[in-house]
């Protein structure tokens, strides 16, 4: 399979609350800035353009239409939209390039999840009939799954504690986390609980923001001039819906998507994975087969700021950047969607 | 570098009906997509990927429905993608199941969309204002009639083109037991004399709210080449946007609809649509849309399009040359995020030779459009019975 | 450029929803509304509760019913301290998996408790039902904690 | 049970969310001045047309609009519909008049009511204005024009449409 490389990434400051600013005037300064990378005018310059987001956050139908004011899509543009993460867009957008129908693509994800409230809308992804009606908060089931986690002995609470100091010390260098701090296990430790046996901390914050990339291919690439990487693997699988027969303990879809997307094929010395809650991190570091060789979510991860819609792309451009700033070699990120990781997403990106 | 082949093995539908009551939305979802296993003499095991669409969730009120229908769909394990791309969904979503192929990533993918829009009301769930909205929201209706209006002016169409395209379709869809509206006796009278919904668009000038789905399975050469029944060979995809508003847009000609026909007919090596295709299955929500896709779609030259439907050439009753939703179309049946992928699916059977009493005779060649949002939206695919 | 004020409103995005069942859903319903729990069985034998239409291995449709007890035993649990609005319980209450008398795989519900320590897992509890039954998901007004005694 | 019911075929599943709804800056600073009792538009840095309602960007070059322009409250009918049902929500009875207006000086219509017209005379190039609720209701809100009346100009050639200065249209 073609590889494809990766030319320009940015994403805005994660915000508990972007105010005054719609769809439009959310995404167009980050596109204003993945254009900038690659001296390019607008979306005129890219072959292809993808989109992720979700009406729901905001409580419109339709809100990826506006999007499409920011582009500068005259003349008309050829353009896509999954009403996902924008991984998935950049999935879509890989495919366009791969069967030759473009040379260069731009995905962005955006989300303004502030409006709402965000766990709540998420239970109406539930099971309509048996499971939505109930109101079954996000936070709720992640908190199930990290007890049977913790009942299982599989981790410690201490363990999930860890995930978060190290998320907080990381995201002290990271410009556009939300939340970053000096902070140890025990102080997480000593919070009380919130949706036992989750604490706050181990919940990522809700957030508002976008996300933008730019991908094309090697010989596009070279012709812009500018440092990229590749992605040399990507695959995504989905799991049943039904919690009750599913291996909470483990991430059997992350597994097969390791697998498919070609993980185990050399070392990986960064990985970020779009984990919302801290022990989600443990089960897919394992799931991944993760070692102490790779830096993990060295961005802070998702329990920084958690752009929904568009932090999976977000773990993309990490990546990228890692390896844009000679910190890494051959680094994973990962995608997820769905309750308690039921559908998730692993690219492999490597140095040119 | 060019796209691989692929080609549609199998297609399934629902019958079209105001409210399925006899099943749940995975159960929808699931007919078509058994209908079109069946079709293609395959199971479950057999697919690779599914790529579904809708239009927006607050049709059925279930965000991201894919996750609760990944069971239904046999999903579990697989890779599944949800498309939405507003009302040209349906079509788009079979360009990117068919680019899952065509980009030699997959050998063989399961494409549904659907819609059970008797869930809610439609009209409510395109009408929720949001605070500070600036705009007067007259429903899909009061939108598109300004510009159909202003279409008859420019084009000096006689008032009564959009009935005969009322009166075509429903007879088209008369042929079509899957249809949604059946109405074998309608007269242009009954049409004009429907009540006004909104001037100049006439209650039986425009669709009916159906729920729904469509599903189809892509193949890559070689399985399509072994399938049991004829394949329906992909030779042209294309997709076009262009902002909602914009100074100086053409809202009765779009330019995205222009593109996206002239891009998809260079693909398939057509330079005289209506020559060179037998047929075509086009977006017609209202029927005014009809001469006006006539003429966006290069069938006819701008201002005339309206000469053809009068004419009788997109009437298969009338003997057409060029039989326009010999389905009946969205005039006959319309679950909003199935409706371009049945506009997609039915180009696929005419060009398998597969419709039924609704078949134009010998199709070789058709083509699938699907538009959305404020006709800013386009997807089109052109399907034959060769290679090419 | 004119400075704005800030411009905040509240909004409700509401429908209620009329969905048909399907014969799947609208037997457990249905049994609900008699105050009785019935799974199905999985093509490889588990019993599901509540009924899937779909296997989630075979993906081939289901349609043998079998009847389950309304206690269970709890496969994990969340303890809710502060409710949301849409929440169904106002007091402090668990979510929980539990595991039905008959059934192989659990459900998911919520369970009343008057403390995080009352609950744990492998505790036993049963369906409460609602006062008026009317075939919906909530006939299953919680579960309650049976006493260590009876069970 | 010894009553027998029928088997349940459906359900009500009521979902209402609630919101807490910013607009972005570009409306807020329109929606700012029509509080008013000033239309603006926002005009393109790039290709120079103005914008009504201002949304953020120029949709066609996809920048930003920042600079200002008072519009007139008069303006030219591009098209319309007359409208003969109601609106879920919407308070306006019908037969009503829906038309795309476009406000001298800017280049993109809106779409707002007629009235005190008589409908079937309604035409495209027709020339209206705004009549406004009275002061002390004026709110964040195009409402704040009740609709546009017919006024008596010669009517707009087409091709002149959505060009006309914010001076208006003499004929």
């Amino acid at each position: 399979m073609t590889d494809i490389a990766i030319v320009a990434y940015h994403q805005s400051k994660a915000v508990s609350d972007v105010g005054a600013c719609n769809e439009v005037e959310l995404i167009m300064p980050v596109l204003t800035e993945v254009y900038r990378q690659l001296g390019i005018a607008n979306a005129q310059d890219v072959d292809f353009v993808c989109s992720g987001s979700c009406d729901y956050l905001q409580g419109a139908a339709f809100a990826f239409v506006a999007g499409v004011d920011a582009l500068g899509a005259v003349p008309p543009i050829r353009e896509s939209h999954v009403e996902m993460d924008a991984a998935w867009a950049l999935y879509e957008s890989m495919l366009k390039i791969r069967m030759g129908h473009a040379e260069s693509a731009l995905i962005y994800g955006f989300g303004k999840s502030s409006p709402g409230e965000l766990p709540i809308v998420l239970s109406q992804q539930l099971d309509p009939y048996y499971l939505a009606p109930l109101w079954l908060d996000s936070i709720s089931l992640a908190a199930m799954q990290a007890r049977i986690l913790l009942d299982a002995g599989r981790i410690s609470e201490r363990d999930m504690a860890e995930v978060v100091s190290r998320s907080r010390r990381n995201a002290l260098a990271n410009p556009n986390a939300q939340l970053a701090g000096d902070i140890s296990a025990d102080d997480v430790l000593a919070e009380e609980t919130y949706v036992s046996p989750l604490r706050r901390a181990d919940c990522a914050p809700v957030s508002d923001g976008a996300s933008a990339m730019i991908i094309c291919t090697v010989e596009k690439a070279r012709e812009w001039g500018v440092p990229y990487a590749l992605i040399t693997g990507i695959d995504h699988r989905m799991e049943t819906h039904n919690l009750g027969m599913r291996d909470l303990t483990d991430s059997r879809s992350t597994r097969l998507a390791a697998e498919g997307a070609g993980v185990g094929a050399g070392k990986v010395d960064v990985a970020e994975l779009y984990a919302p809650f801290s022990h989600q991190e443990l089960i897919l570091i394992r799931a991944l087969g993760l070692g102490d060789e790779t830096s993990v979510n060295p961005s802070g991860g998702v329990l920084a700021g958690n752009l929904m819609m568009a932090s999976g792309l977000s773990r993309i451009g990490e990546v990228f950047n890692r390896i844009i700033a000679g910190e890494a070699e051959r680094g994973i990120a990962h995608a997820t969607s769905g309750p308690c990781l039921q559908h998730n997403l692993v690219t492999v990106v490597e140095k040119a | 570098m060019m796209a691989n082949l692929a080609a549609v093995v199998g297609i399934g539908q629902t019958k079209y009906t105001t409210k399925r009551h006899d099943v749940s939305i995975a159960g929808l979802v699931r007919e078509a997509a058994v209908n079109a296993l069946e079709d293609a003499q395959l199971s479950w095991d057999d697919i690779d990927a599914v790529i579904i669409g809708k239009a927006p969730d607050m049709f059925e009120g279930v965000v991201m429905p894919e996750i609760y229908l990944a069971d239904a769909l046999g999903c579990n394990g697989k890779p599944m993608l949800r498309v939405h791309t507003a009302g040209s969904v349906g079509g788009s979503t079979a360009l990117v199941a068919a680019s899952h192929v065509q980009s030699g990533s997959f050998r063989r993918v399961l494409t549904v969309a659907y819609e059970k829009q008797s869930e809610s009301n439609a009209m409510w769930a395109l009408s929720t204002p949001q605070p500070f909205s600036t705009h007067l929201n007259a429903g899909a209706g009061g939108y598109f009639a300004p510009i159909i209006r202003e279409y008859m002016r420019r084009s000096g169409a006689p008032y009564d083109a959009g009935i005969k395209v009322a009166v075509k379709d429903r007879l088209h869809g008369a042929r079509n037991p899957l249809a949604h509206l059946q109405k074998p006796d309608i007269t242009m009278k009954e049409v004009e004399e429907s009540f006004m919904l909104w001037d100049p668009i006439r209650f039986l000038e425009a669709c009916p709210s159906s729920d729904g789905a469509c599903a189809m399975v892509i193949a890559d050469e070689g399985l399509a080449e072994q399938a049991p029944r004829p394949p329906a060979w992909i030779r042209g995809v294309a997709m076009r946007s262009e902002p909602t508003m914009y100074a100086g847009r053409d809202e009765v000609n779009p330019q995205a609809g222009r593109d996206c026909a002239g891009d998809v007919y260079r693909q398939a090596g057509i330079s005289d649509p209506r020559r060179d295709l037998d047929c075509a299955e086009v977006y017609v929500p209202f029927s005014w849309y009809e001469p006006m896709w006539l003429e966006n779609l290069g069938f006819a030259p701008e201002g005339e399009g309206w000469k053809l439907t009068m004419d009788g050439a997109t009437s298969l009753d009338e003997g057409g040359d060029i039989p326009w939703n010999p389905s009946g179309g969205v005039l006959c049946s319309n679950p909003i995020g199935a409706s371009g992928m049945i506009r997609f699916a039915e180009a696929a059977r005419q060009v398998r030779g597969d419709a039924g009493d609704h078949q134009v005779e010998g199709a070789r060649l058709a083509l699938g459009h699907a538009y959305g949002g404020g006709a800013q939206f386009f997807a089109m695919w052109v399907v034959g019975a060769d290679k090419g | 450029m004119s400075q704005p004020d800030i411009l905040n409103q509240a909004f409700e995005l509401g429908f209620t929803y009329t969905r048909s069942t399907g014969p799947v859903v609208g037997r457990f319903l249905t049994e609900l509304r008699d105050r009785n729990i019935v799974g199905i069985k999985a093509s490889d034998g588990r019993v599901v509760v509540p009924p899937m239409e779909y296997d989630p291995d075979t993906a081939e449709a289901l349609s043998e019913f079998v009847d389950v007890g309304e206690e269970g035993e709890v496969v994990s649990f969340a303890w809710v301290k502060e409710p949301r609005e849409s929440h169904p319980s106002e007091q402090p209450f668990a979510w929980a998996m539990i595991k039905l008398d008959g059934a192989d795989v659990p459900m998911v519900h919520w369970i009343r408790a008057g403390r995080e320590a009352d609950v744990s897992t492998g505790v036993r509890v049963r369906a409460v039902w609602a006062e008026e039954t009317v075939g919906f998901i909530t006939d299953i007004n919680g579960f309650e904690l049976v006493p260590e005694e009876m069970s | 049970m010894s009553e027998r019911q029928d088997p349940v075929t459906g359900i009500e599943a009521p979902i209402y969310l609630k919101y807490n709804f910013t607009a972005g800056a570009a409306p807020a600073r329109f929606l700012s001045q029509i509080r008013k009792g000033v239309l603006t538009g926002q005009r393109c840095p790039r290709c120079e047309q103005v914008y009504i309602p201002p949304r953020g960007s120029c949709a066609a070059c996809g920048v930003a609009t920042e600079e200002e322009v008072v519009l007139s409250d008069k303006a030219t009918v591009e098209s319309f519909t007359i409208v003969s049902i109601p609106i879920p929500g919407n308070p306006i009875q019908p037969p009503y008049i829906v038309a795309n207006l476009v406000a001298d000086g800017a280049n993109i219509s809106f779409i707002h009511l007629m009235s005190e017209c008589v409908n079937e005379e309604v035409h495209i190039g027709q020339r209206v204005q705004a009549v406004w609720k009275p002061e002390e209701e004026w709110d964040y809100a195009m409402d704040n024009i009740r609709y546009f009346k017919p006024i008596d100009e010669p009517d707009v050639p087409v091709e002149s449409i959505g060009t006309l200065p914010v001076s208006g249209w003499e004929g």
